[in-house]
């Protein structure tokens, strides 16, 4: 700054002699750019949020483990009062998430329309050496400013959930300031400028994710289930590696601005590079949004505390993969081929975890799974290109899953006291040991019910106009004149109309399960079951009321003329669409010329609004013959049922073996690999020959001893042997 | 001075330091049997030896740095090469006398002989180093080698020591046939046994080569088995672990540096035409010694005799200076002997100490424990044993270096790789008495070691050893510079003689 | 007159060595290798028909020094006699390997 | 900060302290009693680090070329002379030499507890040897460091060390000389071979070497600092050191002694052979081992029920993402691979120290006897996590800067050797998280372990730094890469050949010198010229 205008001065001085430098002359600004109120701050405050409450848990820990060494169990809430390393995190946790939010939504409103180029803000040199520069700088567009007030807004709702669901929990302040570090991690990761400053927050996350899924460390399996989501990650993550590598050798930089703005000048359509570092970040992202093949760590991951299962496991951090393919649009836009993997990656993973759900017992097991589903719708949206419809399903889905998943905590946390009072163990989160809970618990069933019929896509719910028109636009562009794959958008689009309704289905089975029929805790257990206290509820509320209404934000044109009666009131048409047309219509544009224009009705003909009522139509008859069907049937407890038995059905409700297979064809092989270089190539050959020479030098020695028999005339006879030798060679050999 | 030898006082002068010496000894000799000092302890006379030796290596700095000789081709040389060898015999045979002295006492050796005896060997060494004549090699050998074998015996009361007295003795006999064989076809060839003369025979052509081939192939053999090169060692590993072990130390540093100073004076001046011919048997030679000396003492259990297998592994080194045959390889030697000198004496020094002034506890495991014992004896044996192995800081190493930069020179890159190899193996057996002494936990049935006192002197003496030794690897440019000095004139002899006979006849 | 009389000097130079390998008392060991320098003596005195008188001179070195060796040499014999009460050298090992 | 250097003559006899004052320390350990022997040390190593952080100030980028040097005929009649130099790739071995030592020495209080003096004494004369070996500008002085540092890295493993200390030390001694020794005859062959005629390292650079010499040069050169890398199969010593060394020296070892082969790749292999350096053989080879190693070595890891030996195992992973970066040939790779050299050091280190500190506890380093520590001892946990994260490279820690560099170099020019080696990444999880999970997490079901104490003061005066550093370069590297850049720039240059623009641009100043410089070495190389990209297909 100060070198550029002592440039211009001295410029100015050469021209014109002796003028005053007391004002520069020219220092030209272009039209005052938008500025953004303190967007740093955003990502700083949770980052404090985490140091404060880091601080106090290392506090709390210290006497926690002053207790262990005495062998005591140490209960923060035994006394008089609670002491300050479990108040303070109530304040600081959800206060920092608050004025996030605040700031985030500032920034959003404040966001000019005519914001073509994003804002963004370096604050320091990253990694800088020869021509790689990379900065640490944020930025800050449409995209990033709706997956910011994803992130803040849903996750400001669940760190009060927390306080509820958590406060009796002894690690207190360490959940918060990881909770804490996550929303730090995932804004670095949505609001970072290039894909070095992304993979901060990616790998950020992920190791978040860890931390809460093995919250409770001490118990094995949830360890396990933390280290091998982290493990699975990893692997998605080298595929984000090689990617960027692959970009900076294309592009020699890693900022998102230049790579998508020169994308297009420097890589052919369809050709080799850009569908190579497409497909690579497809594998980053399948890891981190848990698709097929990589998904198998999230299921896993409902071992750490319900809050974390909604706010990572379901409502942001999953769907970073979503939203880095979105980010990409461009780079997918330009390899039709990747665009296809993605989403037939998308539509396997939504149709496999669909039938999966359909079988589990777990609560919580079904949610996630019903996630797994509905990330590969996402991936879906956005390998066919509609990637607004993909960010929007992000977004309705953040509500509706949050929600679930907030009403399944709330659940799980009065069958724990339930539990805990009745006889004989009883876990707590399974569905055949509930039943019946709407009696105890009304108001999380009716909020239930409204996130059930949001994601099983019934109108006027959230979920059915953003997973609505991801189907329409597979349909449309399987029917793209030039399209070619349009016999396999086809295919997409058949099985993603099915596995909606198997989504209804499985929903409905959750709610028939847990609420309805009769109760199976047991009469002294009942007797312990609750409506979760207010700071859990409203946290409920706020999000059923986005469940029903955000779906609204983009309401598709061809319904709202159709319903303009009811639309018409609302200014919301397509809104997100055009809110985020300077992210994606670079995107679309080459879409469109690749493909050309979508086609207007269905593979088996119909428009949208056609095939919109039909869904939605089948849906809602799914979840009512299903109720029906589900609500006669006779469920024993847990402990007297051992799922289903052979067939389909037991397949499913083993998970199709995934685990089993990796174990067998990956895990197991790999430590048996493992131990066989080590103890073999290590220690037998590499050591061996290192010994082994050892030892030649020694049996070479001892040989040679051997000749030293302290005999004169051996001596002798073996210096005459050299007198002959060298006589030999100097005499006769010459 | 100029010694042109135009007064017999000259000639007198010119052998002043073995005058001296020869003096001397048969002094000690007379004082050793004067009946004085029967049964006593002989201290006295051995401090009298060393003053001796003083005298001696003063009229060598005489010689070395205040005269001038005259004609190249007299009996005795009067060069720097000679010089600096006769101050490498003076230090091994001072310092193996300090060795010696606790030790004589302890044992009740005949101090009088004994110590006459090495002043006389040293002579003989001197002999051997100044010889410009084959004949004068070989009397300087035997005068060497005689006294050798009487001290190798010296202590009658030990079956070892008289063992290793016989070997020594019918063993070196032996090959001093042989090398006396090749005196007479060389001296056939030549027809003469005078050095410079026969490089100019050599060079003129005009060598009997029926003769000289073998009589070439003899002088090697006589020497090799001095300096114990593979496959005329056999007598060595006995030798050094019977005899008295200062005599060993006195042995395995004086004993072959004074053939290697023969053998290089015969074989870089005389035979240096005949480089060709020779220089693949001893890099064969020397290869052959490398590895058979180092691999034969990785497997010994015997601190001595590990130490007799690694000079022999020293002697490959040396050879190695030889076979490159340059002025650099020359001065490598001398300065690798003079290191070697102190570094393999003290190294013995600190076993005689060990084994409290006698032969006992020469095994391995008698070092367990020992440089926690005795952290000052454990630390110097540590340097000892660092320099010998070669490594950076000790003056073993320049020393080392200086040989491969010889062979480097020569473009004997092959051979250097054997030494630097072996040397690794050798690294090995050093390394497993530093592990003894310091590593290993002695158990605790082992009483007390090295009980008897070590007499303060040796202390001095082994201190400044090790500074010297450090001194060396840090500052060698003293050093270097004299020894590099020292064999300047040594070959450039040759080219002048040749050149004279050129314009000659 | 040269060839045969080396011949023969080196004919007995190999019996003298001979004698050193095969025989086991220390003595006509010690005898075997007097044998050597005497036929090393016998060259020489050939030898110095053709190069000078210095030859001869050397023989009485040699001589010298065999005398001196053999000094010593039994000394050492007599000294290994009283431990083992024997000169066969195969009973002198102690010191090996 | 620069005009008090300055005003204390500081670029005069800075190298020398370095080199001599730990020395004096040593000196004064010897004649002081065994119970002050540990707080000499420490106040000694101390003051080596502080100076050292002078450097910081004191050292000037520039065109990437020696600073600060000094020299003195040594011995003359050899060419060989006491020179010291510093440049930007010693710069930081040197100051975390200095660093690590004293954080070894304070590290090793409670650790060991007989013959103080001696060990401590010996500390100090391996910092002096490893501080020689990345400050020495002439080679046969280079050398002799190289080898002196042999010595008391043997004794402290052989006396301090565990059960099998005799065979872990001369294993390390014996294989470490081996290569050393080759060296040293192919230094003799620069010298006589090349005509060098002296041991100047810049008498080297202009040594007359053919493509053949440089090829077998370079075999022994890359042997002897191969070992001590170690590069894939010549790294069995390693384990075997570590796991029986005292933690002190598991710190230095992991921390420095390894660096100085890696050191030694960029210092002297690179430069001397410049053409061997570049012949593909050469490169596939090395870029094999490398990679080999990344993932080979994380595999044994992942398998070792010792957690020593498990950490040693990862050293050789992390020092394969070195040897790939630095035969990558390219900018970011050398960079990288310098990064993951600091970052190795101050990561492994730390891993060793807490390693060290559950053996001075509990006295096994099983990792089965562990569990649960989490509970026990949460700072410790907690500093055990953050390390583990930077070792396993983790974004936002110097592990990950150094790895994405060294990885991002290798793609630029062998993207397959790239691609396997980012696997590594994955098994680098596939190894420390079931360590850190079976020492931290799970039950704390051993009553040993109920009673392990959580971090003492010290403990903690020594972590924090540490772990204040991993962050703090994994947040912020650039200052360390743009001291680093020209003088990696110059070995690059060097060994394709583009001398000529180098001493063009290192005349320039420095910081804008830097922009012009990059640009000068782009258009030599000639690569991706804007819109070059678009050539595919």
């Amino acid at each position: 700054m100060v070198t550029g205008v002592t440039t211009v001065e001295s410029t100015v001085t050469s021209l014109a002699g002796a003028m005053p430098l007391s004002t520069p002359a020219f220092t030209v600004q272009e039209a005052a750019p938008w500025e953004p109120v303190l967007p740093g701050l955003i990502v700083l405050l949770p980052l404090l949020g985490f140091v404060i409450n880091g601080f106090l848990a290392l506090r709390a820990a210290a006497a926690s483990s002053a207790a262990v060494r005495s062998g005591t169990e140490w209960n923060p809430f035994a006394g008089e009062a609670t002491p300050a390393t479990h108040r303070l995190p109530t304040l600081v946790g959800p206060g920092v998430m608050l004025i996030a939010f605040a700031l985030a939504l500032l920034n959003f409103i404040g966001m000019p329309d005519d914001l073509h180029e994003p804002f963004v803000r370096s604050y320091w040199s990253w990694i800088a050496t020869g021509d790689l520069r990379i900065e640490a700088a944020l930025q800050l567009d449409q995209l990033s400013a709706v997956m910011m007030l994803v992130v803040t807004g849903v996750g400001f709702l669940i760190h009060v959930f927390s306080v509820g669901y958590m406060k009796d929990d002894v690690g207190y302040p360490r959940y918060f300031s990881y909770l804490n570090l996550f929303v730090f991690f995932m804004l670095v990761l949505v609001m970072g400028s290039g894909y070095a400053t992304m993979f901060v927050g990616w790998e950020g996350v992920g190791l978040c994710s860890y931390l809460l899924i093995g919250y409770w460390f001490s118990d094995r399996e949830k360890s396990d289930a933390g280290k091998k989501a982290f493990i699975v990650n990893r692997i998605g993550d080298v595929g984000f590696l090689v990617a960027m590598f692959l970009i900076y050798q294309a592009f020699g930089t890693l900022d998102f601005g230049e790579v998508f703005a020169g994308a297009e000048g420097q890589l052919a359509a369809g050709g080799a590079t850009v569908t190579a570092i497409t497909l690579l970040l497809m594998l980053g992202a399948a890891g981190k949004s848990a698709q097929v093949p990589l998904h198998v760590w999230l299921p896993d991951a409902m071992a750490g505390p319900t809050p974390v299962s909604a706010l990572i496991h379901a409502a942001t951090m999953v769907t970073a993969g979503v939203y880095m393919v979105a980010r990409s649009s461009v780079l997918y836009a330009l390899a039709p081929v990747s665009q296809a993997v993605v989403a037939g990656v998308g539509v396997l993973t939504a149709l496999v975890a669909a039938t999966i759900a359909i079988q589990q017992y777990d609560i919580k097991k079904v949610l996630a799974y019903s996630t797994v589903s509905q990330l590969g719708f996402m991936f879906l949206a956005a390998g066919i290109g509609a990637f607004t419809a993909a960010i929007f399903h992000l977004v309705t889905h953040a509500f509706f899953k949050a929600l679930l998943f907030l009403g399944a905590g709330a659940v799980i946390h009065s069958m724990h006291h339930a539990a805990h009072h009745g006889e004989g163990h009883l876990d707590e989160q399974d569905m055949r040991n509930m039943g019946g809970l709407r009696k105890y618990m009304p108001l999380t069933c009716a909020l239930m019910w409204i996130a059930t019929l949001a994601i099983a896509g019934i109108w006027p719910f959230a979920g059915f106009f953003s997973k609505d028109e991801i189907i329409w636009y597979t349909a449309a562009w399987a029917g793209a004149e030039s399209n070619p794959f349009g016999a396999l958008y086809a295919v997409y689009w058949a099985v993603a109309l099915v596995t909606a309704l198997m989504t209804a289905f499985y929903m409905t089975r959750l709610m028939v399960m847990t609420f309805h029929g009769t109760n199976r805790t047991g009469a002294a257990g009942a007797a312990h079951l609750h409506e979760a206290p207010p700071v859990m509820t409203l946290p409920l509320i706020a999000l059923a009321a986005l469940s029903i209404f955000g779906g609204w934000i983009n309401v598709p044109e061809g319904l709202r003329e159709s319903f303009a009666g009811l639309f018409g009131v609302l200014p919301m048409s397509e809104w997100l669409h055009h809110w985020l047309e300077p992210v994606t219509h670079a995107a679309a544009e080459i879409q469109v010329a690749g493909f050309g224009e979508a086609a207007h009705s269905a593979p088996l003909g119909g428009g949208e609004v056609s095939w919109a009522l039909a869904s939605t139509v089948a849906a809602a008859l799914t979840v009512a013959v299903s109720a029906r069907l589900l609500g006669t049937r006779k469920y024993v407890a847990a402990a007297a049922d051992s799922g289903p038995r052979a067939g389909l059905p037991r397949v499913l409700h083993d998970k199709w073996y995934f685990d089993e297979a990796y174990e067998a064809v990956i895990v197991r092989p790999l430590l048996r690999l493992s131990r066989w270089c080590w103890r073999f190539i290590d220690d037998v050959i590499i050591d061996g020959f290192v010994n082994a020479t050892a030892q030649f030098a020694r049996l070479a020695g001892w040989i040679m001893s051997l000749f030293q028999t302290g005999q004169v005339n051996m001596y002798a006879f073996v210096l005459t042997v050299g007198v002959l030798l060298v006589l030999g060679t100097t005499v006769f050999l010459r | 001075m100029l010694l042109d030898y135009t007064s017999s006082a000259h000639y007198v002068l010119a052998l002043l330091p073995e005058v001296v010496l020869s003096v001397w000894g048969m002094g000690i000799l007379v004082a050793g049997v004067s009946g004085r000092h029967q049964g006593g302890s002989g201290q006295e006379l051995g401090w009298l030896t060393i003053a001796g030796l003083a005298f001696a290596a003063l009229a060598n700095g005489w010689l070395y740095f205040g005269v001038v000789e005259e004609t190249a081709t007299a009996m005795i040389a009067l060069d720097r090469f000679r010089l600096f060898a006769n101050w490498i015999f003076l230090l091994g045979a001072g310092f193996a006398i300090i060795v010696s002295l606790p030790y004589v006492a302890r044992q009740r050796l005949q101090a009088g002989e004994y110590y006459s005896l090495i002043l006389f060997a040293a002579v003989g060494m001197m002999f051997m180093a100044s010889a410009r004549d084959l004949m004068v090699i070989f009397l300087g050998l035997e005068l060497m080698s005689i006294g050798v074998y009487a001290l190798a015996g010296f202590n009658r009361r030990d079956r070892r020591s008289a063992e290793a007295g016989l070997k020594y003795f019918l063993l070196g006999a032996f090959a001093s046939g042989f090398l006396l064989f090749g005196i007479a076809l060389v001296y056939g060839a030549t027809g003469s046994a005078n050095i410079q003369v026969v490089a100019d025979s050599v060079r003129g052509g005009t060598a009997v080569g029926a003769l000289m081939g073998p009589g070439v192939a003899l002088l090697a053999i006589g020497f090799a088995f001095k300096v114990s090169a593979v496959p005329f060692h056999m007598w060595t590993p006995d030798v050094y672990e019977g005899a008295p072990t200062p005599v060993t130390a006195f042995m395995a540093a004086s004993v072959k540096a004074a053939a290697f100073m023969a053998f290089l004076r015969v074989f870089l001046v005389g035979l240096d035409g005949l480089y060709d011919q020779w220089w693949t048997i001893l890099w064969w030679i020397a290869a052959v010694t490398m590895v058979v000396g180092n691999v034969i003492a990785v497997v010994q259990s015997n601190v001595k005799r590990m130490l007799a297998y690694s000079s022999i592994a020293h002697g490959g080194y040396l050879l190695v200076a030889l076979v490159a045959g340059n002025d650099v390889a020359a001065a490598g030697l001398l300065f690798y002997l003079l290191v070697y000198t102190i570094m393999t004496i003290g190294a013995f020094a600190i076993v005689v100490t060990v084994g409290n002034q006698s032969e006992s506890n020469s095994r391995i495991e008698d070092y367990t424990g020992f440089g926690w014992q005795r952290p000052l004896l454990g630390l110097l044996m540590t340097v000892f044993l660092l320099s010998l192995a070669g490594f950076p800081g000790t003056a073993g190493f320049i020393a080392k270096y200086y040989l491969l930069l010889g062979a480097a020179e020569a473009r004997l890159w092959v051979l250097a790789v054997i030494l630097v190899l072996t040397t690794v193996v050798s690294y090995w057996y050093y390394l497993r008495v530093a592990w003894y002494m310091w590593m290993k936990e002695p158990e605790a049935a082992d009483g007390p070691r090295a009980a008897a006192v070590t007499p303060l002197a040796t202390h001095i003496v082994l201190v400044i050893g090790v500074a010297l030794i450090i001194l060396g690897g840090l500052f060698p440019g003293v050093a270097l510079d004299l020894a590099t000095g020292s064999v300047d004139g040594l070959r450039q002899a040759v080219g002048e003689a040749a050149a004279a006979a050129a314009a000659g006849p | 007159m040269l060839t045969p009389a080396l011949l023969l000097s080196a004919a007995l130079f190999v019996i003298g060595t001979l004698g050193v390998i095969v025989r086991r008392n220390a003595i006509i060991i010690f005898l075997c290798i007097e044998l050597q320098l005497n036929a090393v003596n016998l060259a020489f005195v050939a030898l110095s028909r053709y190069t000078g008188i210095e030859g001869q001179l050397y023989v009485f070195f040699v001589m010298t020094v065999a005398a001196a060796e053999a000094a010593v040499g039994l000394a050492i014999i007599i000294s290994i006699f009283r431990h083992y009460e024997t000169v066969n050298v195969n009973k002198f090992n102690v010191l090996k390997w | 900060m620069t005009d008090l250097l300055a005003s204390l003559r500081y670029e005069d006899w800075i190298l020398h302290a370095l080199i001599w004052l730990p020395l004096v320390g040593m000196a004064h350990v010897v004649v002081s009693s065994p119970e002050r022997a540990k707080n000499l040390a420490f106040v000694w190593s101390s003051i080596v680090f502080v100076l050292s952080l002078g450097l910081w100030w004191g050292y000037e980028p520039g065109g990437g070329g020696f600073m600060l040097e000094s020299s003195t005929p040594w011995i003359e009649s050899w060419g060989v002379s006491y020179s010291l130099g510093v440049d930007g790739i010693s710069v930081f071995m040197v100051m975390l030499t200095t660093f690590t030592s004293a954080i070894a020495i304070l590290g090793s209080f409670e650790y060991v507890k007989t013959r103080r003096k001696a060990f401590y004494a010996l500390m100090l004369l391996l910092e002096t040897g490893v501080l020689g070996v990345f400050l020495a500008t002439d080679i046969f002085l280079f050398y002799v460091f190289f080898e002196l540092t042999l010595v008391p890295m043997y004794f402290i493993v052989g006396i301090w060390g565990g059960e099998r200390r005799i065979y872990a030390a001369v294993k390390f001694f014996l294989y470490t000389a081996v290569g050393s020794l080759l060296m040293l005859v192919a230094i003799l062959y620069i010298y006589f071979g090349g005509n060098a005629g002296s041991f100047g390292y810049e008498a080297f650079l202009n040594a007359d070497l053919g493509l053949r010499e440089q090829l077998w040069l370079f075999s022994a050169f890359a042997l002897a600092f191969g070992i001590k890398v170690p590069v894939f199969p010549l790294h069995t010593w390693l384990p075997d050191a570590h796991v029986e060394a005292p933690t002190p020296g598991s710190v230095i070892l992991a921390a420095v002694l390894l660096k100085m082969g890696t050191y030694g790749f960029m210092r002297f292999l690179l430069p001397f052979f410049p053409a061997a350096a570049q012949h593909p053989t050469v490169v596939a080879v090395m870029l094999v081992l490398g990679v080999v190693g990344i993932i080979y070595a994380a595999w044994v890891a992942a398998v070792q029920p010792d957690a020593k030996k498990l950490v040693a195992y990862t050293s050789v992973a992390h020092m394969g993402f070195v040897v790939i970066g630095i035969f990558a040939l390219t900018l970011n790779g050398l960079q990288g691979g310098m990064v993951v050299m600091i970052s190795h050091g101050i990561s492994t280190g730390a891993l060793f120290l807490l390693l060290g500190m559950m053996y001075e506890r509990r006295h096994t380093r099983l990792i089965e006897d562990f569990g649960g520590l989490g509970r026990a001892a949460p700072l410790f946990a907690t500093a055990f996590v953050i390390t583990a994260l930077a070792s396993i490279g983790l974004p936002g820690t110097s592990g990950f800067v150094g790895e994405f560099l060294a990885l991002l170099g290798t793609f630029e020019t062998h993207a397959l050797a790239a691609i396997i080696a980012a696997t590594g990444v994955v098994f680098a999880a596939y190894y420390m998280l079931p360590m850190v999970q079976r020492v931290l997490f799970n039950r704390l079901d051993k009553p040993q372990n109920r009673k392990f104490p959580d971090l003492s003061r010290r403990e903690i005066v020594i972590l924090a730094p540490m772990v204040a550093l991993m962050i703090g370069i994994g947040v912020h590297p650039t200052p360390i890469l743009e001291r680093m850049e020209p003088s990696v720039q110059r070995v690059l240059a060097r060994v394709e050949g583009a001398g000529a623009e180098l001493e063009t641009a290192s005349e320039e100043p420095p910081h804008i010198g830097l922009e012009g410089y990059v640009g000068d070495a782009r258009s030599g190389a000639g690569e991706r010229v804007p819109g070059a990209a678009a050539r595919e297909d």
